[in-house]
């Protein structure tokens, strides 16, 4: 296309049979790579009149990790390093939908309580997820404080998940067949003190700031918004269809890990403005809240892990004084287990929507072709359509509030 | 010797004020030399300043004040703004067309004769030492002055801003349905 | 599209005369803030003050010796395979006479590197190690680098000293669920 | 609306175009062929009862095994108000890796192709833009097909001579 | 000995020059504690501790930033024109600390029998005076910002200008009241006739309020950063600055803080004069004497002022940290469309209480009706079933 | 304040009887260390750590560093957290040739010093290969006392540095070694 010339305002005019009376020089500003509030890396380039964006286009892949192809090479259960780094903000989910894909395949039923630990741990990263893209959004409108009243929230989840599995942002804390470690008292309890106390109060706080403050809805409503149909066209999940006004739910539509165990709502919103993503992702986090809070009152006791020798690894002290356990643990370890060949396609409610694994497999030790259909990835296309006509602050809010994550959207 | 004897004796005033002179001059001329609009309008602010002090000489405090926020301060910076928005290229080529050239020497030839025919025939008037009242140019003698004597014009005036003004408002008003961001 | 019966809109209600005074959410705004202004402080002083890293959090690698003092690791290199960073290399030896006291296995590592810049703190090599003798040790991280020559860990630096050995709650995660009851 | 129906739904207005039905873990999956693609999408999503109105995925796949259809594109297409899933495959050989762009049925499709370009090579006909997207521009292949080394050749920290590897 | 004390005594420019002497290190020396004050405010509304290490509670901290400044490489990007680039944060520095020349800090000493006021320099137009120096303000910031020849400086200087004068516009309004009521222009005669508790807040709420928030505005605090806000912008106008030209900017930012607080406080808040300051001066005259006792009753009114100047820099702190910010047309709506019709019609009603005599009440009752009117024009507007938000 | 604060020490210069003197470098280089305002290059998961350490708990302000300088003029600390893939490596080399001396560098991360997990064509095996890096601050993602242990590694170099840092030749030879200027 570059070498056809086409001579400037010309085409235009002649297609629609009127005089050239734009002459209006616009100015080209870079947003990013390194922006201040393009958070992970992607480049806007927008055109603009004065402060008006008249159109935007992005550059990404600054942080294109080749994770698909790095995927090709492990085995599967090395892959969670990888889904871990994908949506850094909520890994947990990722990791676990990794696993219920490979457990897909391999025909393994995870036990009920590991079900139930998976859900608590899945809805505590949706509120991670949820806390750091709406404090985003405070604080690129300008108010700073309520990111640092929310992050103490994340640090208490972080000591959750430390407790659990020893990391607090990649977790690597799902096995094949279950879970690494059961939840410990000391986990059960931090939990509840946050689930009880300590977040309701911040959150309810976080909203007095936010929710009816004058200068914040200015800012966001009618900012940015997108129509239900315009949204499905664009691949739009999660929070932020949910804001056009579809209630599309992965937990809801294909329940897994016993989602359909829990009552909860979907938080869906008006218009698809700023104000309804950023409402209805805070609604889901008090949903969140209580589906952790029936997961804890109905935790069935059990395995917290499938009795798989094939797939999950044998206690320590076996290895060590069984003669099977160890030739199972040597298997596992060096990736030689028995897959089945075949395609699988498993979608799990991330935190930014619907977080899909294409799994192709060949029976060997790591997946001939891993595809990861990445909620950012996809409806971050939208956002040239989005910011078209705004100002450059409302551009600004709008990319926060479509919470898009670098991780997730590179690959 | 006895030229420099007579600066040496002027009084401090007549010091104050020919540097003024000679800095509202030299804004004056920056303003028309500098290829820049930029600068051009920073030597106006330059040469409105002098002219404020000069007023403060005058004993005019409230007109001095007045100049620096309405002209200095907001005509100015409007000024800077739009050519700031419009961002102006340097363009040398007019300044050199010979037509222009012309016509500005003649008319600043003109406009000197008038002004020194006028000067040569005023009648020039000192300042009444004994009958000068020091709140000349204050606020309260202007006040009075503008709301009693001159009420008529003056509200005349601000008639013809407030026409203006809407005027303004209605030529820059966008079209309906357009969004002003 | 009404997909669910679960779905609940959000308030948005519109604003009364009151909020769009803006007064009310600032009112409540500083509110919030001059309260956290007065509260206790989270904040941990941490050159001075260390916080407990939880019971299984996973920083320094040790290579764990037995209660005799003999190396554990007998060098079958599930720990290379298992790291997905393939930061571990190592090179095994056959035990000779006389190194029974050193080495538990008849096999030992030579050789054991840990490129500290590559590890991820996974965990896996720990998990893989059937021998127990590659751990992550729960109350100290790998210390910052400014050369880049330092960050390949031999022996030296990550067998574990007698005379401070490490300690820690549970070895396995069965032996830490025991702890629970 | 089981699988069974859109498969026999297809197979009357499609006919041999639409072949290889399988269902793995339920997910109804049949083969296309690139010159029909364009039409079965926008037959599914226009359908008065299927109404398979959400692209959920596009992606490709290089299987340099298979003589004569070495590249496969795979739609993966999901009916919100039935919620049903298909995958839709279409397969490509290795000379003639066009395939019609589906950006008119699916503005989603867009990057998706982008990205399945930048990855396998294959050629999106009449797709608005069709360069790398993740990539750098300057890259000369495409480093998703199974001959194209994963690993950057410029590590110096691993010792391939040491066990391990 | 004695006839050089003399002289000292007698020649009252000598004092005055201590007096503009001390006033200017204080300006600057609460400037640059502001800066830690700010970075402490901050961290303890955000639930931290903010800078400790340098120096006890991080009270070195304005010294090591400024140390650091200074050695720090100076940096004149290649495009930028490079007189103006340097004559920006010059300027911001000069108008900044120009502004609080007229401000009166306290009453007067009595020296040798003879008053020297605790101001710089008293002119019967300090209003004006203040405004002029602050309209110029905006020229440091647009200056530095069109010659850094970057875009985001240059967003950032077009912002700072349009807001400032439009901001300007109602921050007259909204003394114009005050003006009226106190029919002088001279700052230390506003204050002298808030004697005691009778201050202007009390008379002019609405005033007060407005004159506040175009304070605001006027030193480029949250909610009206615009002209820098961070995370659109990137720095806003001194995106191309660094080392101490960065320095002059910033800190020219909290000597507007002071300045604006000084004047917020002389205007509506009473300046030097405190409940109860006449008991108090007759009480220290009866003790100590009438020189002495004078003098030391100035030191509490100047006290009582700074008291009031430095709450009103934590306001600003304080604000910044809680409120997100405008976007560049709603900003330019609430001054053009909200808070210049306020000033106009807090004119008129103060205009009405003066003439009908009752000042305090009949501001108070003109408020209230304008509230009345208002909420009755809002209740009558067209109203739609199941309005949301900007629908 | 209740907890253990550990206060700058006064540099090592000459005491006698009255008389303090010490190298105008070393205060200087104290000042610099207490001031280091970091310019934050987050690509991925560091920068979320890099958050939880600018917030209440680990509180990076402690050390003078909250201003957070996103225009790289004004910041005397890169902080690169996180995957540089080679598209991003001109970026962050123009964003450190935009920074005024003196500057410093951390790699935090294993991605960013090392390429981590990622030995991919599309990542850059380490920043050290575009720019120089001071410290390198391992984990993947490290934990905030980690990355606060990595500022205080600068801090002590910055204290020790010499003040024209740029004119000593082992840094221009590490400069060129880089192919800057």
């Amino acid at each position: 296309m570059e070498n056809v010339i086409i001579p400037k305002n010309t085409t235009d005019a002649l297609a629609f049979n009127r005089p050239i009376v734009e002459d209006v020089e616009y100015t080209t500003l870079n947003l990013g790579p390194t922006h201040p509030a393009t958070h992970g890396i992607f480049q806007n380039i927008l055109k603009m009149d004065g402060e008006k964006i008249v159109s935007g286009e992005q550059t990404i892949g600054y942080i294109h990790r080749a994770f698909e192809k790095i995927a090709e090479r492990r085995p599967f259960y090395q892959i969670t390093t990888l889904t871990d780094r994908m949506n850094y903000c909520s890994s947990p989910i990722n990791n676990m939908g990794w696993h219920m894909t490979v457990e897909k395949l391999l025909g393994v039923t995870v036990p009920k309580r590991a079900q139930y630990i998976r859900v608590i741990m899945m809805e505590l990263a949706r509120i991670a997820d949820h806390l750091i893209c709406n404090s985003i959004l405070g604080v690129d409108t300008g108010a700073y404080s309520g990111f640092l009243y929310l992050f103490q929230e994340r640090e208490k989840i972080y000591e959750i998940y430390e407790e659990m599995c020893g990391a607090r942002l990649t977790t690597n804390m799902g096995r094949i067949g279950g879970m690494e470690r059961d939840l410990s008292p000391t986990a059960i309890k931090k939990i509840k003190d946050l689930i009880y106390n300590d977040l309701p109060k911040t959150l309810a706080e976080f909203e007095k700031l936010f929710n009816r403050n004058r200068i914040f809805i200015d800012r966001v409503v009618n900012v940015g918004p997108i129509t239900g149909e315009r949204a499905l066209e664009y691949g739009f999940t999660g929070p932020n269809l949910r804001a056009a006004g579809i209630d599309y739910d992965v937990r809801v539509m294909e329940p897994y890990s016993s989602y359909e165990d829990f009552e909860f709502d979907i938080p869906i919103g008006h218009n698809g403005d700023t104000y309804d993503r950023f409402m209805v992702r805070n609604q889901e986090m008090w949903e969140s809240m209580k589906i952790i809070k029936q997961a804890l009152e109905n935790l069935p006791e059990g395995p917290y892990y499938a009795n798989e020798d094939h797939y999950y690894l044998p206690p320590k002290q076996d290895v060590y004084k069984n003669m099977e356990a160890l030739i199972y643990h040597f298997k596992i370890v060096m990736g030689e287990i028995d897959a089945p060949a075949g395609e699988v396609y498993h979608a799990v409610e991330g935190g930014n929507g619907e977080l899909g694994f294409y799994l192709v497999s060949d029976g060997g030790r790591a997946p001939y072709r891993l595809h990861f259909r990445r909620p950012s990835f996809i409806y971050y296309q939208a956002y040239p359509e989005m910011c078209k006509g705004v100002a450059i602050s409302d551009a600004i809010a709008i990319m926060s509030s479509l919470n898009v994550i670098a991780g997730e959207l590179d690959a | 010797m006895q030229f420099l004897q007579n600066i040496f004796n002027l009084p401090p005033i007549w010091y104050t004020f020919s540097i003024l002179s000679v800095l509202t001059l030299f804004g004056a001329l920056g303003t028309i030399m500098s290829k820049n609009p930029v600068h051009s309008v920073i030597y106006l602010i330059v040469t409105f300043f002098s002219i404020s002090a000069h007023y403060i000489l005058l004993n005019a405090q409230f007109l001095a004040a007045v100049n620096i926020i309405v002209y200095a301060g907001a005509i100015m910076v409007l000024f800077l703004l739009v050519i700031m928005f419009l961002n102006l290229k340097e363009e040398a080529d007019e300044m050199k067309n010979n037509k222009t050239i012309v016509a500005a020497v003649v008319t600043a030839l003109l406009m000197g004769g008038i002004l020194i025919l006028f000067l040569r025939r005023s009648d020039k008037q000192t300042a009444d030492k004994l009958n000068f009242s020091s709140q000349t140019g204050m606020v309260e003698v202007l006040g009075k002055s503008l709301y009693g004597e001159y009420i008529l014009p003056f509200e005349l005036v601000s008639v013809l801003f407030l026409v203006a003004m809407a005027g303004a408002v209605m030529l820059a008003k966008r079209e309906p349905g357009e969004r002003h961001f | 599209m009404q997909l669910t019966n679960r779905a609940k809109k959000t308030d948005k209600s519109e604003m009364s005369l009151f909020e769009r005074s803006y007064l009310p959410s600032l009112a409540t705004g500083l509110g919030i803030t001059i309260r956290h202004f007065f509260m206790k402080k989270p904040t941990i002083e941490y050159p001075e003050q260390k916080r407990y890293l939880g019971p299984v959090f996973r920083g320094h690698h040790i290579l764990k010796r037995d209660e005799e003092g003999r190396e554990r690791c007998t060098a079958c290199g599930l720990c290379a395979v298992a790291c997905p960073a393939e930061a571990i290399s190592m090179v095994a030896q056959e035990r000779v006479k006389g190194e029974e006291h050193l080495y538990r296995e008849e096999k030992y590592a030579a050789v054991y590197e840990i490129n500290m810049l590559r590890c991820i703190f996974c965990g896996l090599c720990e998990e893989a190690c059937p021998k127990q003798a590659v751990y992550l040790r729960h109350d100290m991280f790998v210390p910052v680098f400014s050369d880049r020559k330092d960050v390949i860990y031999g022996k030296d630096q990550l067998v574990e000293d007698m005379n401070h050995r490490y300690q820690r709650d549970a070895w396995t995660k069965e032996d830490a669920q025991k702890l629970w009851k | 609306m089981t699988n069974q129906q859109i498969a026999e739904d297809l197979l009357v207005k499609y006919g041999e175009n639409v072949n290889s039905f399988e269902e793995p873990w339920g997910l109804l999956t049949f083969t296309t062929n690139r010159q029909n693609i364009i039409s079965l999408l926008e037959y599914l999503k226009k359908h008065e009862t299927f109404r398979f109105n959400f692209l959920t995925d596009l992606t490709g796949i290089h299987l340099p095994d298979n003589e004569g259809a070495e590249f496969g594109v795979i739609y993966h297409l999901h009916s919100l108000e039935n919620n049903v899933r298909v995958r839709i495959k279409v397969f490509l050989s290795q000379d003639d890796l066009h395939i019609p762009t589906a950006i008119p049925v699916h503005a989603s499709a867009n990057w998706m192709e982008r990205e399945t370009y930048d990855f396998f090579g294959i050629i999106f006909d009449s797709h608005p833009k069709l360069i790398r997207i993740l990539n750098i521009e300057e890259m000369d292949y495409f480093p998703m097909r199974k001959e194209y080394p994963l690993e950057d050749a410029t590590r110096q920290d691993k010792v391939d001579a040491l066990f391990g590897r | 000995m004695s006839s050089f004390v003399q002289w000292i005594t007698e020649s009252m420019f000598l004092w005055k020059s201590l007096i503009i002497l001390v006033l200017f290190a204080v300006t600057l020396g609460i400037a640059a504690y502001s800066t830690w004050a700010e970075r402490k405010v901050a961290a303890y509304i955000q639930d931290r501790r903010g800078p400790n290490r340098a120096g006890w509670g991080g009270l070195l901290q304005p010294l090591a930033d400024a140390g650091k400044m200074f050695f720090k490489e100076d940096f004149i990007p290649a495009k930028a024109d490079k007189w103006l680039f340097i004559l920006g944060p010059c300027l911001s520095m000069f108008t900044a600390l120009m502004s609080s020349a007229v401000v009166p800090f306290g009453n007067s000493f009595l020296i040798d029998g003879k008053p020297v006021i605790v101001q710089g320099i008293e002119i019967n137009i300090g209003i004006l005076y203040v405004f002029g120096v602050v309209s110029l303000g905006v020229y440091g910031v647009m200056i530095g910002g069109w010659a850094s020849n970057n875009k985001f400086s240059l967003l950032g200087a077009i912002r700072a200008a349009s807001q400032n004068i439009s901001y300007e516009l109602a921050m007259g309004m909204s003394i114009i009241a005050i003006l009226m009521m106190s029919g002088t222009l001279s700052l230390r005669e506003i204050t002298q006739q808030q004697h005691g508790g009778n201050w202007n807040v009390f008379y002019q709420p609405l005033g007060c309020l407005i004159f506040i928030v175009c304070a605001f505005a006027e030193c480029n605090r949250t909610p009206f950063d615009l002209p820098e806000c961070e995370t659109e912008l990137v720095g806003g106008y001194h995106t191309e600055y660094s080392s101490m030209k960065l320095g002059f900017y910033l800190f020219a930012e909290y000597i507007n803080m002071f300045a604006s607080s000084a004047v917020t406080a002389c205007l509506f808040f009473g300046g030097y004069n405190y409940p109860g300051m006449d008991f108090v001066q007759s009480q220290l005259v009866a003790f100590l004497g009438d020189t002495v006792g004078h003098n030391v009753a100035t030191l509490v009114g100047i006290g009582a002022m700074f008291t009031k100047i430095l709450f009103g820099i934590f306001f600003f702190m304080w604000v910044r940290w809680t409120v997100p910010r405008f976007r560049y047309d709603q900003l330019m709506n609430l001054g053009w469309k909200g808070l210049i019709p306020l000033a106009v019609g807090n004119i008129v009603i103060t205009a009405i209480a003066l003439l009908s005599g009752y000042k305090l009440v009949g501001i108070w009752a003109g408020l209230a009706v304008m509230v009345l009117i208002i909420s009755i024009f809002w209740s009558l507007r067209p109203k739609k079933k199941n309005a949301v938000l900007g629908a | 304040m209740s907890n253990p604060v550990k206060l700058i020490d006064a540099p090592e210069g000459f005491e006698g009887s009255g008389f303090f003197a010490t190298s105008f470098e070393n205060v200087i280089g104290i000042a610099r260390s207490k001031s280091l305002w970091p310019l934050p290059f987050a690509t991925s998961c560091c920068g979320i750590e890099f958050m939880a350490s600018m917030g209440s708990h680990y509180d990076i302000s402690r050390f003078g560093s909250e201003r957070p300088s996103f225009s790289p003029r004004q910041a005397d600390l890169l902080m690169v957290m996180g995957t540089i893939a080679k598209k991003m490596a001109p970026i962050v080399k123009q964003v450190y040739l935009q920074m005024a001396e003196p500057r410093w560098v951390i790699a935090v991360g294993a991605c960013a010093s090392s390429g981590g997990i990622f030995d991919t064509y599309s990542v850059l095996q380490g920043i050290d290969r575009v720019i120089p890096v001071d410290v390198y601050v391992p984990g993947c993602p490290p934990r905030p006392e980690q990355i606060l242990d990595g500022l205080m590694e600068i801090q002590k170099l910055a204290v020790n540095e010499s003040l024209r840092r740029r004119n000593t030749d082992e840094y221009q030879a590490l400069l060129e070694s880089y192919n800057i200027q």
